[in-house]
């Protein structure tokens, strides 16, 4: 039993969520009532996917450590391109696809230029961060161009699914992705190289791991999850402001240390950043809800992501300090 | 010798409103021959970068010299010595709030931030219902920052107004940070509609309602129900307009606001007219207008 | 004599500011066992990362079964078949040592161009068969190679390669931080080399342990080879001396 | 001769410099000779020193291990608390020291939860970002307070002085603190636990460095020179703005990478950092008199800072290449 | 019989999941030097990590002189006179040998407050002198640690040990990684610091080296002590024989 308590307190996804159910209660009874509902839950996970995609990528980029600024400029980027190609008439599939090529290309050179060089990726991402945004607002010409009526398969990324209409279609995606790039990094060797590239380089280096294809792979996987999630954003807004996405990549990282991932890499699991994201949107959506005034937002927001943290830290403490064998 | 201006303002490049801005501009001096350069800030509503880059662009002494006043003491060191150098000298968008008497400009094109808050609430309170309480929500998009606070305080004043005038009335008026990401104003929003279903009426400051129009239109709420308006117009602005979401929007003819100081400048530089102030419009824009509207905004007019 | 499986010729290496190989040129023969000594700072180190691909010589040329060889990375070496036991930097802390034993040699079900789902329940079993095989006692496969003290960590490291054993075996001071048994099975380890057709190359600074494993003996000095001779026609003194 | 250019080309601020000098030339000829004229650099002049503190804060910070990203925000709330105060009537020297005071204080809390509950850095100061800005917001009402005339001493912050008038007032200052913390970090002993704590802190620990006290004299050096820049900014505009410093997070620590610091601690000088914000100054100011078109621009901001830093890495590799014995 | 130096009575570690010490019960005479020895993962490093401050331990108390302590931090130990040389992390990579060997005691100038000019000219000269002094031949004092090899950096541990010299003496596998000449050196050292009247604790997994410079060993068994004898009375089996 104890033991159970133990490895069971020592995860680090387990504070994100034990604070998420204290979230939702003293929300619920702010709010009177109206945080738990069905059109609010409706809210929170319809717009979920998007930030939790995000949130995946820079997970998984972090534990291979490295960083990627540049998420909000490509969720921005991905469905402009997308949005450009059907208002000159090309299919969905193909704009979609050439889109999503886009952000995977981003990916490339971030990695590329971040390996090749040796240069930390903190400056390569900011630089593309830049770049990719300038390079929405050049091929929108500065107006946002409509999507096409009836151009977007709606039931395939943004419909009402679920029990009650709970969930968009979107949601069905991220839980694939999410379930698919958390086996990835738990279960097959290509998730062991990018743990061990981020845990500790030159070992993985002399042990034979091809690190530098194993981070480039990862930046690209990184920069797909945002332009994924920005098409969905924009499918389901219905318009592609060059403006979304500013800002995505704090709050990207944010999520994924608020989860337990190590800012040096080698630590971390999808699962945690998931919660990030969750707690973030939660936050957000809370606050709103209990009417907190304009100038105030921020501070209740600021306090409340590093009270989560200090949490997590505490409980981890604790638990480290049951005194039982685990056979470990 | 072609002319050299420079416009310089408070917004990013991924704003649509100075886009339509520096397409005004472009045009015109692609009429006038003159050699031009608009020069947005890195980060929205940055006065600080904008006024670095006032002085960059004073470097090159240029022959005249269009900035949004959207401070009344930041820029008046610097511009003092733009009109001591002889540059001629205009506001655009907005102004110092005590209007020539508080600055070195030479004229003012546009229309205020305060005004333009207070003629949205004016004209939003024709839609009103007839009686009952009011709730009226302001989304202030980015809390400190002058022309997201300006234009809330327009809204508000107008509402305070209203409240006064109606003492039988029970007015409330509710501030919310909303954010500039149109994603997060639509679920902050539409979280608080859903919270507080007796929401009269949603002001932005700026165009994210469209988003939270979006939302409603998801959740089956019909048009009407809760009032919405805001400022400028872009494509997704005039589609909920014609659904019905939004009922008033400000719209300050951008294009125009980029076009006619060039003409001034031009005027001023080659025959000495001197500037003089012109109003962009109120610009209230309604369901009606809209239809009227929509080539125009296609090719980034208005 | 049969041909040497690595040949060495006059290898330099520089580091910014440092000339560490001066030069070096050296044969190793099939299943021959070459005890590598010298002071500290003398390029053994230095000398074998560059046969194991981890560094590139700045000048100089290798040969490998008679091909010329250039690695560009760890992986080639392996690839040819020289397994290497580094004196750092093999181990990553933040994970298991069942993850550690295999790192970039997972076996995997169902897989497809190199990439699949990792075979756990295996990899449990041999790390802790390999383990046990340096009669080293450790709690469980899952625990982490950080929390674990420093002869246990070199254990594991030691345990990988015996697991991995290949054409070439490099252990470089192998026998730091271990404890006295485990030491004794590093030395009879290499000592089996031999009889397993593997070609050694064993860096210690324990002369007994050089004398009682290795076939010849190659000392190193300030990035030059001073001395290279098999064991039979050189002592104890002798080394010493040169050092 | 080939040892003293190996040894110099091995220093990270002389990348920074070399590229410096280059874009001085290229700017100069793209802008018509306006680049190097007097007003020109009176203008870079007398904006850097407030962009350039920042640097050197974050900059010994970083190497001490930590990030700051509420620099932008305490940039703001500074000179805020003073506006406030100095309107209110109090004289200037109370009111400036406060608002230092309250920087301070930031610093303090910073690294007290940082250190205290152990968690990273980057989301205490994350939260300190929203929240200190929240004040900000909140002390000012939303609407900038006016800077009653005659209330600063012009002549010690933001006068012109020197020759032809270059420089301002506040490049002394700035000169002042650069060298004072170049010193401390460079010639004393607590530069030196700086070093090491952010170089390996197991090891600063085990050799007795109080690295916890150090840290936090760190977080508040940083935060103070934050408050000190923001001040000075706003008394050369006359208005303390409430939104001024957004974005300042990452620019500083881009200032801190691009002159040769570390992201994991322990590398880098404040002469680098210096040397980048330099040049972030320079790129902005260059690209705006080198008339590239708006949607370009940031395009152009993000490729030279990228390149700057390949640059810089690419150097030192050809430095490292060369084959001479430096005794080192 | 002089009272002790230190007492350890009771005492325990958990790290998270590990009992890595099990009541450990020993004291430390002034001025006798202590071999300890035991398995890997025995709980060594844990035992002298708590008295050195860098850990602290779960139970049990810890006496110096007589005085009961309870050690905040490594800071806390060195200011009571216990000296120690760890295992692995005590020298920070990027950072030059001469500051690393002054780390947390530089020699300063004009200071106020315990915060000062450093004074490196001193730092320069007493670090070649140190490390001359362990027989280490090192290119320069502005050399980064992060370049040394590893016996060097070993060596440069040691030399900062033997200048900052003091009460008690802690040793952990000071050899590891040191050449011939350097770990005589260092068994050298050891036996002298009963003339100098310090105590000392010897880790090693060498039993020789330990027989040759110790007065008295300590063998310890999974967390336990199993053994504790004066080396006269004892000899190399037993003690092979308990672990
Ligand atoms: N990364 C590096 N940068 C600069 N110099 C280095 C680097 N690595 C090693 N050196 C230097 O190269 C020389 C040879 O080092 P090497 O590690 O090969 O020695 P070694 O023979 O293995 O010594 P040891 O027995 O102490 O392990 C040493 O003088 C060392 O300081
Ligand atoms: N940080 C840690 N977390 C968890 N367990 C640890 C940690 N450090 C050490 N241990 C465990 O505690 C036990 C004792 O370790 P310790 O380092 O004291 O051994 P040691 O006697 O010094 O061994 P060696 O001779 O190999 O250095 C080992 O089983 C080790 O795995
Ligand atoms: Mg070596
Ligand atoms: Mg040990």
């Amino acid at each position: 039993m104890k033991r159970l308590l133990k490895i069971y307190m020592e995860k680090p996804e387990l504070a994100g969520i034990a604070f998420l159910v204290l979230l939702a209660i003293v929300f619920q009874v702010r709010s009177g009532g109206v945080f738990l509902n069905l059109q609010n839950l409706q809210g929170i996970l319809g717009l979920l996917p998007e930030m939790a995609l995000v949130a995946i990528g820079v997970t998984l980029l972090m534990i291979c450590g490295e960083f990627d600024l540049s998420v909000g400029s490509v969720f921005a980027l991905t469905p402009m391109t997308m949005a450009v190609l059907l208002e000159g008439g090309m299919p969905f599939i193909f704009a979609f696809s050439i889109g999503l090529c886009v952000a995977l290309l981003i990916g490339f050179v971030n990695g590329y230029l971040t390996i090749q060089f040796n240069i930390p990726s903190f400056i390569t991402t900011l630089g593309m961060l830049f770049v990719a945004r300038s390079i929405t607002v050049v091929i929108s010409g500065g107006f946002p161009p409509l999507l096409p009526n009836g151009a977007i398969p709606k039931w395939l990324f943004t419909s009402y699914v679920g029990p009650g209409d709970l969930i968009r279609m979107s949601f069905v995606w991220f839980l694939a992705f999410a379930i698919l790039i958390a086996l990835l990094l738990s279960r097959t060797n290509f998730g062991n190289w990018v743990r061990a590239t981020g845990g500790f380089l030159p070992a993985a280096q002399s042990m034979g791991i091809p690190t530098k294809r194993v981070k480039i792979a990862t930046f690209m996987i990184c920069s797909f999850l945002a332009g994924f999630a920005g098409s969905i954003q924009v499918m389901r807004l219905g318009a592609p402001l060059p403006s979304i996405g500013e800002g995505m990549e704090l709050q990207a990282v944010a999520a994924a240390v608020i989860g337990g991932t190590a800012l040096t890499g080698g630590i971390g699991t999808i699962l945690g950043g998931i919660i990030g994201a969750t707690l973030i949107r939660v936050i957000d959506n809370g606050l709103v809800l209990s009417q907190v005034d304009a100038n105030w937002f921020k501070m209740a927001l600021g306090a409340l992501t590093v009270f989560a943290v200090i949490l997590n830290a505490w409980l981890r403490k604790k638990a480290k300090s049951i005194k039982v064998e685990t056979g470990k | 010798e072609p002319m050299n201006i420079v416009f310089t303002h408070h917004s990013s490049a991924s704003n649509p409103f100075w886009q339509a801005v520096k397409k005004g501009f472009d045009d015109a001096c692609e009429k006038i021959e003159a050699n031009c350069q608009m020069i947005f800030t890195q980060t929205e509503g940055a006065i600080d970068q904008q006024a670095a880059n006032m002085m960059a662009a004073l470097a090159r002494n240029p022959d005249a010299l269009l900035t949004s006043i959207v401070d009344n003491n930041a820029f008046d060191e610097i511009l003092q010595g733009a009109v001591d150098n002889g540059v001629i000298t205009m506001a655009v968008n907005v102004d110092d709030t005590e209007g020539a008497a508080g600055n070195a400009r030479q004229a003012f094109i546009g229309q205020g931030f305060v005004p333009a808050g207070y003629s949205l609430g004016k004209a939003m309170s024709e839609f009103f219902p007839a009686e009952g309480p009011i709730k009226a929500v302001v989304g202030i998009s980015a809390p400190g920052q002058n022309w997201s606070e300006q234009r809330g305080a327009g809204v508000m004043q107008f509402l305070e107004e209203f409240k006064e005038a109606n003492p039988d009335r029970e007015v409330e008026i509710v501030r919310l940070d909303t954010g500039t990401d149109g994603a997060v104003v639509a679920e902050r929003v539409g979280a608080y509609i859903n919270a507080n279903p007796d929401t009269t009426a949603y002001f932005d400051t700026g165009l994210w309602h469209a988003y939270v129009a979006q939302v409603l239109a998801d959740r089956g709420i019909e048009p009407g129900k809760v009032l919405m308006g805001g400022f400028d117009i872009v494509a997704e602005v005039l589609q909920q307009m014609e659904a019905g979401y939004i009922q008033v929007q400000v719209d300050q003819q951008p294009y125009m606001q980029g076009f006619i100081p060039v003409m001034q400048a031009y005027l001023a530089h080659t025959v000495k007219l001197s500037p003089s102030d012109v109003d962009t419009g109120q610009g209230i824009v309604r369901a009606e207008d809209v239809p009227a509207l929509w080539d125009l905004a296609k090719q980034g007019l208005r | 004599m049969t041909a040497p499986i690595i040949q060495v010729k006059n290898l330099h290496k520089w580091y910014s500011g440092v000339h560490a190989l001066k030069g070096a040129t050296l044969d190793f023969r099939p299943n021959e066992t070459v005890g590598l000594v010298g002071d500290n700072g003398a390029g053994k180190s230095t000398l074998i990362n560059i046969l194991s691909g981890t560094q590139a010589p700045s000048e100089g040329e290798i040969y490998f079964e008679g091909r010329k060889v250039s690695f560009k990375g760890p992986r080639d070496a392996m690839d040819e078949g020289i397994e290497t036991i580094y004196q750092y930097n093999s181990m990553v802390p933040t994970m298991s040592i069942a993850r550690n034993m295999f790192i970039g040699r997972e076996p995997i079900k169902y897989g497809i161009g190199g990439i699949g789902i990792l075979d756990t329940k295996r990899m449990a079993e041999e790390s802790v068969q390999a383990i046990a095989d340096v009669d080293l006692h450790l709690r469980s496969p899952d625990a982490l190679v950080g929390e674990l003290s420093g002869g246990q960590r070199q254990g594991v490291a030691i345990a990988r390669a015996m697991h991995f054993k290949s054409k070439v075996m490099i252990l470089d001071e192998p026998t730091n931080h271990l404890a006295v048994k485990e030491t004794r099975k590093v030395i009879g380890f290499v000592q089996s080399l031999k009889s397993l057709g593997i070609t050694g190359i064993f860096i210690s600074h324990n002369i007994h342990h050089v004398f009682e494993c290795c076939d010849r003996i190659v000392a190193m000095a300030r990035g030059e080879i001073v001395l290279d001779k098999p064991v039979g026609e050189t002592n104890m003194d002798e080394i010493l001396d040169v050092l």
